[in-house]
């Protein structure tokens, strides 16, 4: 099976006293990477993973964190990575 | 994929959440990707579609709109949108967009018979604007008339009712919601004394039972149907019943499918509401509380020119409207009349099956949400089908709380906001007033500052009058704004095409594409469309919903507004206006029309410095002033205070819209309910406040048959409509090349055994006839609509295949709309009919 | 020329071995056993036969209401009804197997339907769909069982053209039907008619 | 450089649209000219099958179906697309899986399988059919926008 490349983005929603541990612990897990967001308590994440599967288990990962009230998706769009790259 | 691929989708998927969670990016996280401008503006709008009110999300760059998704904040679909949605992207983009007026003319002059040529704004106004001073002049203010929309933002349909009637003093003003939503508007305030409805889209989450009348919402409206089957899926006693005249992709999904036979819907209703009466299940609390009883005139006739034999011969043709005051045991013993056997009889369903739906309507634990639009709508019982189903849930006191709901869905994006609220139909002034009501135009008068006694009293002509009285001669200067009406209009061929070519008419049609109505007009003005202009929308559950101009319109397209107040430049009172209000009023002599109407110290209290820096408003930047919100805060003032009342301006720019009425920044989702609604007085528990007494109509009226039913000639049912992937006449969703090859012409969905018996194949080409005209079409005996054998369905939105040729103008004879689901026709195989049979 | 008929009739009567073929009946005669045997044999085959064709046609299993007004009318909408070539299937095509043996089991198998019929289990739209699992099973059983059998009467994988399929037909059948990994009713089912409900079917959900 | 192009295009277009209306027969669009004439119907389209992914316009465009649907249940007993498209069958079919978003309930909370209200496929993901399109649509993308020989033609026209 060739592979893919998926990228997608969501809406953190976030305890405002926790927004800092938040976006580390955001940090932490592959692939995904904080835009902003921080004032709001409303996090733009995007996650650059190689299948669905883990889009939904860093998704999970990201709604277990504490101080998460929830993580919502919000785009998700892949395509296959050509051999060569 | 390389890097800056990545980063480019990266930098996407960033900012299509950032846009759903109304934050702003730091700029670098924007442009991800260094060297290239990846900045996409986002911003929200309601899809340009259905009357469902879907909030989308359009991204925008470099002065075109290069993206859409469904707004993930928008309370109605949370993200969804159906095909259409998803490509809204791409309806303003076709290459043949209407850029410049174009006029009929023959050695540089207009001539009715002469060929479309380019013109300038300024000559086409000259003309359209002598052509209107003359047939004024010479026929007075009843030969001047306008069809505009449920697709005008309201402040377009705000300015043309205050143009047409008190500039031109003409009620001869509809909208094609007519054709689509009068039999709901109309019964509505019959039984309520106001219009629209008193649930909302929350009732979908919290019903037991779904119950749809006519409904084919998987196709017509598609995000409300996920809402319907979230609920099903997932709340395994939830039940979903479908009456139908076909199966389709909702029956596919529904637990009950009842498959009638066209028109018997009224029996089966009256059935319904002698079977909560037989058993008890009556309310008589509710009732006696809330509800006072009617029975309606009968024999009505179906609203056929008058010389028509069905109208000669209808006892109550001309007072079709009265009703009696009744008692529950006058309309008790009127429902006796609809056992079970006789609803059975007419509408060919099993007993058992009309037994189960009955009783869901009587079970006072099981929480109901009727469901109607076109089916009932289009109807020549339409009002009727609309109390019948009232009748069902005031009886059992199902009404006006959560899951409780009688829901009239609606087809257009703005039927309610700009037909409706606005009041563009041709007995009505904003807010639910009557044109024959002389407090009402009083008040009208008074809000728009305008001398008492100027706005006409007289009905004007309804959508089908219309065009019978262009083809007679009598209304000869008509203007056509955002809809395809000789595509739409009811046998068209014998009685609309015929007034468009009329030589004593002078006929304009505004739009964005060359559709057939265009070129059957003698002075096209070209349109801007949805994001380019700023605008405003009201759904079916009382949603007023704001959008901001997003880009320019191409060429010298311009948006209805501009053009209604533009035009409204080429007149002075002293030319439209009679002398005696002239001379009662002489402050008003020799006043520019567009000054006493727009520039009226009402309209204009807004300056350009209010706009939003953010967005363009090409009308405003022309006018001088903040024109949508001087309009919609004069609109505003209709309502407010009356149960009708409206968020200030800028909040709509806000939320994603907002539910009327709209108390101290409170929406209302149910109405009439204490508790949700601020307008019911306190221990009242219940308040139907529109009607004097505060109660509802209930209307007892017979089952009567359809103006024309098959015979041995013309053997089948016609019933026309709509498909999910265009809307309407097509003219947007043809040119987006996805939708256009999804479904890229009308077909003929047959019963295989209809198709069999007249030696006809799929695919194979047949010629649909009926008394009125033909059209050329194939057979289809699959797919997604599965008729009985004796019905035929045909989707109108194709103009090579014009089904509307053969439609019978049949209408309801108290709501004037149409019947487009029953007529008699026969299908021949076109081969043989070339081959010389007569038809 | 009828004197001459009489003459050849008496001669006839007359013969010995007539006379005994025809003799009363004391004791059967032994050309009724042999000549009446093998008409009545005939007779019986005829008959059966016919019974059997006339059973094994579309009309008759269409004759009664509850095929005709369910599964029947969902057949004519499908690719098995009308299609590019006209070659249509009939009931009896997927639903009897062509060879004897089979044939006779499933006649008799057939006389349950028969059962059903006269004491109406199926008899309303709403009976039939609550018994639809039930029907559809028993079928996927047998043409499981049977390798398809009804379906290969006609399409033989030997003779598919994988250019003239698309390619996802193409794939799926060069992975799972070629390899006999899987017979054509495991991926197609619902083709002639519609589905009951498919929870906990293997490979739906 | 593109913009002054693009500009030249939005001048002289009203003349060429004004002239093409006159010239162009698009019965599929305008009507019959004159209005009551009877024209042939267009031959029914075949649907398109070559399983090929077609390139989105944007990323929340739901793709379109590039095989046929035809018969396909997708009612209360049984979801037909499911059987491929479902994560569990993708390895079996090699088809697309739903997108990770169809997991998603109205609430936004992740499900475990196909969110009820994506149940009817149909909605949103529509099969295409061979048919020309009647006019050109002049919709760029986001990236035609900045770089326009990175462009591929679209669709299958």
């Amino acid at each position: 099976m060739s592979r893919e490349c998926h990228i997608s983005s969501l809406v953190v929603h976030s305890r405002p006293d926790r927004v800092a541990s938040v976006v580390d612990g955001i940090g932490a897990i592959e692939g995904a990477e904080v835009h902003g967001g921080e004032e709001a308590g409303k996090l733009i994440v995007t996650l650059e993973t190689e299948t669905e599967n883990q889009v939904v288990e860093r998704v999970n990962a990201i709604q277990l964190l504490d101080g998460v009230l929830a993580a919502t998706l919000v785009f998700h769009h892949f395509e296959p990575v050509p051999e060569l790259e | 994929m390389d890097l800056t691929r990545r980063a480019l989708l990266k930098a996407q998927a960033a900012a299509a959440a950032a846009a759903a969670a109304n934050v702003a990016l730091p700029a670098k996280a924007q442009n991800i990707a260094t060297g290239e401008d990846l900045h996409l503006q986002w911003s929200k709008a309601p899809c340009r579609f259905c009357g469902t009110g879907c909030g989308v999300m359009v991204a925008v760059k470099d002065g075109r709109v290069v993206a859409t998704h469904g707004d993930m904040q928008a309370e109605v679909n949370r993200g969804l949108n159906c095909v259409k949605g998803y490509f809204l992207s791409k309806i303003m983009y076709g290459s043949d967009r209407l850029t410049q007026p174009l006029m009929r003319m023959k050695n540089g002059q207009f001539a009715k018979d002469g060929e479309f040529q380019p013109v300038s704004w300024e000559r086409a106004f000259d003309e359209m604007a002598s052509q209107w001073k003359r047939v004024l002049k010479e026929r007075g203010p009843e030969a001047v008339g306008m069809f505009g929309s449920g697709q005008w933002t309201m402040w377009e349909g705000y300015a043309a009712s205050k143009l047409m009637r008190a500039g031109f003093r003409s009620n001869n003003l509809d909208p094609n919601a007519r054709h689509c939503m009068a039999s709901a508007a109309v019964t509505f305030i019959r039984t309520f004394g106001m219009d629209e409805p008193m649930g909302c889209y929350d009732d979908f989450e919290n019903a037991d039972a779904f119950v749809l009348w006519g409904s084919n919402m998987a196709e017509m409206h598609p995000i409300l149907w996920t809402r319907v089957t979230d609920r099903r899926l997932s709340h395994p006693h939830v039940k979903i019943a479908t009456l139908s005249t076909y199966e389709h992709r909702t029956t596919d999904l529904s637990d009950m499918t009842l498959i009638f036979k066209p028109g018997s819907d009224l029996a089966i209703l009256n059935y319904i509401a002698n079977y909560i009466i037989r058993n008890g299940a009556v309310n008589r609390d509710f009732v006696e509380k809330h509800c006072n009883f009617r029975l309606a005139n009968t024999d009505i006739g179906y609203g056929l020119r008058p010389e028509h034999v069905l109208e000669q011969r209808a006892q109550h043709a001309n007072d079709a409207q009265v009703s009696q005051a009744a008692s529950f045991e006058d309309y008790a013993k009127l429902m006796s009349e609809y056992t079970v056997e006789k609803a059975s009889d007419l509408s060919g369903i099993p007993k058992e099956r009309l037994e189960a739906l009955a009783r869901l309507y009587a079970d006072p634990k099981t929480k109901v949400m009727s469901l109607w639009t076109m089916g009932f709508n289009q109807h020549v019982r339409g009002v009727w089908a609309n109390h019948m189903v009232y009748n069902l849930h005031l009886l059992t006191g199902k009404i006006a709380e959560p899951g409780n709901s009688p829901f009239s869905l609606t087809g257009q994006p703005s039927a309610c906001g700009t037909a409706r609220e606005v009041g563009t139909f041709s007995h009505r002034l904003p807010a639910d007033m009557q044109v024959t009501n002389p407090e009402h135009r009083k008040h009208a008068e008074e809000i728009w500052k305008l001398p008492h006694g100027l706005l006409p009293d007289k009905v004007g002509y309804h959508a089908v009058q219309q065009d019978r009285m262009l083809k007679d001669g009598k209304l000869n200067a008509y203007w056509i704004m955002v809809n395809n009406n000789l595509q739409t209009a009811p046998n068209t061929n014998n009685e609309t095409y015929p007034g468009y070519r009329n030589p004593a008419n002078f006929v304009v049609v505004s739009d964005a594409y060359p559709t057939v109505t265009a070129m059957a007009a003698d002075l096209i003005l070209p349109a801007a469309m949805w994001v380019e202009k700023e605008g405003s929308y009201g759904n079916a559950e009382r949603r007023t919903h704001f959008w901001h101009q997003l880009v320019n319109a191409p060429g010298e397209a311009r948006s209805d507004l501009w053009q209604l107040m533009e035009f409204s430049k080429r007149f002075t009172t002293d030319e439209v206006w009679p002398a005696q209000i002239l001379d009662a009023n002489p402050d008003y002599k020799g006043k520019n029309l567009f000054d006493v109407l727009f520039k009226n110290g009402a309209v204009d209290r807004f300056p350009l410095s209010e706009l939003d820096p953010a967005y363009e408003n090409h009308e405003s930047k022309a006018f001088g002033f903040y024109v949508q919100k001087g309009l919609f805060e004069e609109y505003a003032g209709f309502g407010r205070g009356h149960g009708h009342d409206y968020a200030p301006f800028d909040m709509y720019h806000e939320a994603r819209g907002l539910r009327w009425p709209v108390v101290n920044g409170q929406e209302t989702r149910w109405r009439y309910r204490e508790g949700y609604d601020p307008y019911v007085e306190k221990g009242s528990g219940v308040q139907f406040y529109g009607n004097p007494d505060k109660k509802a109509n209930i209307m007892g009226a017979p089952y009567e048959p359809p103006a024309e039913s098959p015979d041995a000639e013309y053997d089948l049912w016609l019933v026309t409509g709509r498909v999910l992937e265009h809307w309407h006449s097509g003219s947007m969703t043809l040119r987006v090349p996805e939708l256009y090859k999804a479904f890229p012409g009308a077909v003929v969905f047959m019963h295989p055994d209809d198709a069999a018996k007249r030696h006809l194949r799929r695919g194979q080409e047949v010629r649909v006839v009926s008394r009125r005209g033909e059209i050329r079409s194939r057979v289809e005996t699959r797919g997604r609509n599965r008729v009985p054998p004796g019905l035929i369905f045909v989707p109108f939105f194709d103009a090579s295949q014009l089904i509307n040729k053969v439609t019978l103008d049949a209408t309801d004879p108290i709501s004037k709309q149409t019947d487009f689901k029953k007529c008699a026709v026969k299908v021949v195989a076109a081969a043989m009919a070339d081959a010389g049979e007569q038809p | 020329m009828a004197a001459g008929i009489a003459r050849a009739w008496g001669w006839f009567r007359g013969n010995a071995w007539v006379k005994t073929a025809l003799g009363p009946p004391l004791y059967l005669s032994l050309a009724f056993l042999t000549l009446g045997g093998f008409v009545a044999g005939v007779a019986f085959w005829g008959a059966f036969n016919t019974a059997l064709e006339a059973t094994n046609t579309e009309t008759f299993c269409t004759s009664c209401h509850e095929m005709e007004a369910n599964v029947f009318e969902e057949l004519k909408g499908t690719i098995h009804f009308t299609n590019r070539s006209g070659v249509r299937a009939t009931c009896p095509d997927c639903h009897v197997p062509h060879q004897w043996t089979n044939k006779i089991a499933r006649k008799m198998q057939a006389s349950k339907e028969v059962w059903g019929h006269i004491f109406g289990s199926i008899n309303t739209r709403e009976k039939f769909l609550a018994m639809r699992k039930h029907l559809a099973e028993r079928e996927w059983a047998r043409m499981k069982a049977n390798d398809s059998l009804e379906c290969r009467n006609c399409h033989s994988s030997e003779s598919m053209d994988l250019t003239k399929q698309n390619p996802r037909a193409a794939s799926a059948h060069e992975r799972f039907l070629f390899s006999g990994e899987r017979t054509c009713i495991d991926c197609h089912k619902g083709i002639a008619h519609r589905l009951p409900d498919m929870s906990g079917v293997p490979g739906w959900q | 450089m593109r913009r002054s192009i693009f500009a030249a295009l939005l001048a002289f277009g009203p003349c060429l649209a004004a002239g093409a209306i006159l010239a162009q027969d698009a019965p599929r669009l305008r009507g019959p000219d004159p209005f009551s004439k009877e024209i042939p119907a267009p031959p029914m389209q075949r649907q398109v099958t070559d399983d090929l992914r077609v390139m989105r316009n944007y990323p929340d465009q739901p793709p379109v179906i590039p095989h046929a649907i035809e018969g396909y249940a997708v009612d209360l007993n049984a979801n037909k697309c499911m059987s491929c498209h479902a994560r569990k069958f993708t390895e079996q079919s090699q088809a697309p899986m739903i997108s990770v978003t169809h997991y998603q309930d109205r609430a936004g909370n992740t499900l475990g399988g196909l969110s009820p209200r994506r149940y009817l496929c149909v909605s949103c993901h529509v099969p295409q059919t061979t048919a020309k399109p009647l006019v050109e649509n002049t919709f760029a993308d986001m990236d035609a926008l900045t770089e326009p020989e990175r462009q591929p033609a679209r669709g299958r026209n």
